[in-house]
């Protein structure tokens, strides 16, 4: 009865609050709108957009030093959780199947395991580093943790259903996976899209004051 | 007629219907005026207690036997020997009587169409005993072999020991059969042998430097060269190298994968043993030597 | 190196001589007929380069020495030949096998079962009788800062993979005898596989962040002269005075050490068994599980000990792991010659000030043992 | 009930591997595992001989005894056979066994060996008799059809015999007197004779 409700209603269920809930934010950050900039447009607010938005993938140079844990554990976890969510054999096999109905390449084995070790790796120094830090540990909200703990345990049954010998360890997996995406839409994990325009709103904002932010 | 079979092809002690039999009349009666037929040895039951030609309906005539056949028999049999008598009547008749049907001759191993009619030791072309070739030459060279010039006695005279020290022979795996490719593209029998190997006796390996599973080229006496790995193994005596030969798909190293249509390179590829091999063809039918050559063994 | 050490007398002392290697006899047959039989010898000499001397109950336990010398002796006499090319596919019969299946289950299960129980009793009843151990003067409410935030993630997160890492382990380990009655076999299964894939995939991180470990503190580890009197006084837990310590004390320093040596025994030894496809022979694995759940369970059992002294143990400890700072009477009581440090070089951060930095408001300074949200 | 043994007799076997072979292509064994190999001792040499080896389904089984969660089961007959689905692929039955008879469908890094597979004496496994499931994961079942494995059915020069353990001592033994003293005169070292 459970495996037919994960694999089955819940699966679809937790789909539709993603997608549903994810568009209804973004459109939601969307609309809300700011007050026009009534300044004499001194530089294209276009280039300024582009331009932050790439620029923020490196930390600037004065802090570097000072964040440069963060950024690393950082690029750690999300490059080693894209590259095993997209690329390891049971994902392409699965997105195949369920989703989208072409496969690609996978990574070999061990390059699976790696890509999962540098993810929970990162991850750990990420939240632990959340937790020490005084200042991230002031700002940090219930919601992060959650997010992160979440997300934690959803790569740690992912983990353990590597051997993809028993349904119990795969339903767990999903199931986890079902709750990380209803979840989705109400948490920090929005940021996944949202930094897209945030970046580009600040970029395209000072861009048009011709800052160079 | 409920033959058992003939377990042993010469077999005097048993009647024929039993699975006996004699030496065949093949050759005719008569040689140079010394009869070829069987002198005293006849087999167990048999009417006729001396050598015999093969039956044919003149003999069957001649010995009073033809009225055993039937008439439909008789008419097949008309003008026809035991081979091409299709309704097996003077077969019929002959065992009947106790006697083969392709007669009883002398064991004489005489072939005097062949140059040894009795075989005879000829030292191979590419050989490192260079003192058995005075004892045992081989043939002259042949200007026409069946319109074919042949080297023979011209090959022999030049001494490859020198550079090429190791005797080379070939033979057979259990798990192939024959050139290798369909029984390579067998997963099962693929897996049992994945790579082609030289077998090296451990002395000639160590003098050469090479460890068990090493790649190492094979030159023959011509210059081609196979890498193979080297299996080190005191299945062969020192001095020689054994190459199985049921592999193909790569060429003096070249691995010709692509070079197969889609889909239709076996699962094994490995160098093909006799590109390492060498000239020289049977005296009779013209068989490659793939037997007996020189090679030189080198790390890769 | 320790932890070999160990394990070597650790199997010493429960094998006794091992009647593996009996001397070829030679056939009782009189002089003038050679009836060499190469069929026998032939299986004497399979059973002496694979053999071993009858298994009874008496030897049942590893010789790790025996193993080592196994591990040479497969290499001088020569194995067979298979067409079958896997690990170990030459070896006709491998009797060290079953005698290292029957150390595992046996001896090496029930000694980690006893010495993890023996270690939480000794705790508890050092509670008991010694409780916390309070810091002279009580906590001052001055603080100074003791470790960084780096060396603080370092530490964390060493110690959350090596507890997934000792769980998941001990569940490998100690699963069958103890949880099998529990849970079944098939609910076992599931908690075994997810256990062995976890430890197997979190393994390599452990070696990363003892790596980590060893850089950012191996300096203030060393050895130095106080460090023997430490140990003569005790370390302060038996017995009265106190003993002195700089930035890290004598035990500390020693629980450093062996985290980072066994850790790194470990960490080899597990690399080896996470890898089976370098072709290593099963003797080597089974070496290597030896020295492996051996050295794992020497650290496993002190850790708990360190966890205990670094958090219920001693009154203001965890401070320093928690927040960074610690009450300076702390740091006087327990490591004076740090604290002597730093009186002179005055860090120490007031009350008020370090409430400021946890982000209370000015007015409600009260000492600084509750901050955060 | 039968003790279901195998014998190997060392006198007979030519190591063809055809057992091998025979046992890949009933059970549709992937590459890289193989429930039965030769083992040839002193190959090439004076007094060189073979056996094939696989699982010897042991009385008091080693596997059975290492094995973290206990997937070994003894049937009636003798045969240890395992459960696929409550194995989780550490290898330890590997290194206890004395034959080297458990096999792993990958060696991969990160001990990713896939799940334990092994003679199973063509007696399938915990899964309802010739269902497709039971072959997919065992193999052939052989035993509940009456037949007898198909590695010994195979061998070309019946060295390799399986079925009860008195039955093939019997055939042994009557081998081991008809060779009488040639046994002796077959080891007779005939450099010396």
């Amino acid at each position: 009865m459970i495996q037919y409700l994960i694999d089955g209603p819940l699966w679809y269920f937790s789909l539709a609050v993603f997608f549903i809930g994810v568009v209804w934010q973004l459109i939601a950050v969307v609309f809300t709108g700011n007050k026009a900039d009534l300044s004499v447009p001194r530089d294209s607010a276009a280039s300024g957009a582009i331009k932050t938005f790439f620029s923020r993938f490196v930390p600037h140079r004065e802090i570097a030093p000072a964040i440069m844990l963060p950024v690393v554990a950082g690029y750690m976890f999300h490059l080693g959780l894209f590259a095993l969510l997209f690329f390891a054999a049971p994902h392409v096999v699965f997105l195949e199947e369920n989703l989208l109905g072409f496969g690609w390449t996978p990574m070999p084995h061990w390059a699976f395991i790696v890509a999962a070790q540098f993810a929970f790796f990162g991850l750990i120094v990420l939240w632990l580093r959340r937790l020490v830090n005084p200042v991230s540990r002031l700002i940090s909200t219930l919601d992060d943790h959650i997010a992160a703990i979440l997300t934690f345990v959803v790569m740690l049954t992912g983990c353990f259903a590597l051997l993809e010998g028993s349904t119990g360890l795969r339903l767990l997996h999903r199931f986890t996976v079902e709750l990380w995406l209803i979840y989705f839409p109400f948490s920090a994990l929005m940021h996944t899209f949202t930094f897209v325009p945030s970046r580009m709103l600040t970029g395209a904002w000072f861009g048009r004051r011709g800052v160079d932010a | 007629m409920n033959h058992p079979g003939t377990p042993n092809l010469y077999d005097t002690s048993k009647h024929v219907k039993d699975g006996g039999l004699t030496f065949r009349a093949r050759f005719g009666v008569e040689r140079n005026g010394v009869n070829l037929l069987a002198e005293g040895s006849f087999g167990r039951g048999s009417e006729i207690k001396d050598g015999y030609p093969e039956f044919s309906d003149k003999v069957l005539k001649k010995l009073g036997w033809w009225n055993d056949l039937t008439p439909e028999e008789q008419g097949a049999a008309e003008g026809r020997n035991w081979k091409t008598d299709l309704s097996g009547g003077i077969q019929r008749v002959a065992i009947k009587h106790g006697c083969s049907p392709f007669g009883n001759a002398k064991a004489r191993a005489m072939v005097w169409t062949f140059p040894d009619p009795v075989p005879i030791h000829r030292e191979p072309l590419y050989t490192s005993r260079r003192d058995l070739v005075a004892k045992y030459p081989t043939y002259e060279d042949r200007k026409s072999f069946w319109r074919l010039p042949t080297r023979y006695q011209s090959i022999q005279a030049i001494d490859f020991s020198k550079d090429y020290p190791i005797i080379l022979t070939s033979g057979r795996l259990v798990e192939y059969e024959g050139g290798g490719d369909e029984s390579r593209s067998n997963r099962w029998l693929a897996e049992l042998q994945q790579e082609m190997f030289v077998e090296i006796h451990p002395r000639d390996a160590n003098n050469a430097g090479i460890k068990d599973g090493d790649d190492v080229w094979v030159e023959g006496a011509e210059a081609a060269k196979v890498k193979v790995k080297a299996m080190v193994t005191r299945r062969v005596d020192s001095g020689v190298a054994f190459m199985p030969f049921h592999f193909g798909g790569h060429f003096q190293g070249k691995d010709l994968r692509e070079k197969y249509p889609e889909g239709a390179d076996p699962y094994v590829l490995g160098e093909a043993a006799n590109t390492a091999f060498t000239y020289g063809y049977d005296s009779v039918t013209q068989m490659q030597e793939s037997k007996c050559s020189l090679c030189r063994i080198t790390k890769a | 190196m320790l932890s070999l050490v160990l394990t070597l007398a650790f199997g010493l002392q429960l094998s006794s001589a091992d009647a593996s290697n009996i001397p070829p006899q030679k056939p009782n047959v009189p002089d003038g007929v050679s009836a060499l039989n190469p069929g026998s010898d032939l299986w004497r000499e399979v059973r002496r380069r694979d053999g071993v001397g009858e298994f009874n109950e008496v030897n049942q336990g590893v010789l790790v020495k025996d193993l080592l010398s196994e591990i040479q002796r497969s290499r001088q006499v020569p194995q067979g030949i298979s067409q079958v090319n896997q690990v170990d596919s030459g070896v006709m019969i491998n009797a060290k096998g079953r005698r290292w299946a029957a150390f595992r289950m046996t001896t090496l299960a029930s000694y980690s079962g006893i010495a993890l129980a023996a270690i939480f009793v000794i705790i508890i009843t050092f509670y008991v009788v010694r409780g916390k151990v309070p810091i002279e003067g009580g906590l001052s409410g001055n603080m100074v800062k003791r470790f960084t935030d780096y060396e603080r993630i370092t530490h964390w997160t060493l110690a959350v993979v090596f507890l997934l890492l000792a769980i998941t382990g001990l569940i490998l380990l100690l699963g069958r005898p103890l949880l099998i009655p529990l849970f079944g076999k098939e609910a076992f299964a599931l908690l075994a596989s997810a256990s062995k894939e976890g430890h197997n995939l979190f393994g390599p991180l452990f070696l990363v962040s003892l790596i980590m470990m060893l850089i950012s503190f191996a300096r203030r580890n060393i050895y130095e002269k106080g460090d023997l009197t430490w140990l003569l006084k005790g370390g302060g837990l038996i017995g009265k005075g106190h003993a002195s310590g700089g930035f890290f004390n004598m035990g500390e320093k020693t629980w450093y050490w062996m985290v980072i040596l066994i850790g790194l025994v470990i960490s080899i030894s597990g690399l080896i068994l996470v890898s089976p496809n370098f072709g290593q022979g099963r003797l080597i694995m089974e070496l290597m599980h030896i020295v492996h759940a051996v050295s794992a369970m020497i650290l496993i059992v002190v850790s708990v000990g360190h966890m205990y002294l670094g958090s219920i143990g001693s009154e203001g400890a965890l401070e320093g792991m928690k927040t960074g700072y610690v009450d300076i009477n702390w740091a006087d009581a327990h490591h004076d010659r740090w604290g002597k440090h730093c009186h002179e070089e005055d860090l120490i951060v007031s009350a008020e000030e370090y409430a400021r930095m946890q982000g209370q408001p000015a007015d409600s300074a009260e000492p600084a043992m509750e901050q955060g949200k | 009930m039968a003790q279901m043994k195998f014998y190997c007799d060392a006198e007979r076997c030519i190591e063809c591997n055809a057992c091998v072979t025979a046992c890949k292509n009933e059970h549709e064994i992937p590459w890289g595992v193989n429930r039965r190999r030769v083992v040839t001792i002193k190959d090439g040499e004076q007094g060189e001989r073979s056996l094939s080896v696989a699982c010897m389904h042991c009385a008091d089984a080693p596997c059975a005894t290492v094995c973290p969660v206990d997937c070994f089961y003894t049937t009636g007959d003798g045969i240890v056979l395992h459960d696929k689905d409550i194995c989780i692929g550490c290898g330890y039955c590997f290194y206890a066994c004395p034959f080297g008879a458990p096999q792993f469908p990958e060696q991969a890094a990160f001990a990713s060996r896939g799940k334990m597979d092994k003679c199973t004496f063509c007696a399938g496994g915990p899964e309802e008799d010739h269902s497709s499931n039971e072959y997919k994961k065992y193999g052939r079942n052989r035993l509940s059809e009456g037949k007898l494995p198909l590695c010994a059915e195979m061998c070309s020069t019946h060295a390799l015999l399986a079925g009860d353990a008195d039955v093939l001592s019997d055939i042994y033994r009557k081998r081991v007197i008809n060779r009488g003293a040639s046994a002796f005169e077959w080891g007779v070292n005939q450099l010396k004779s």
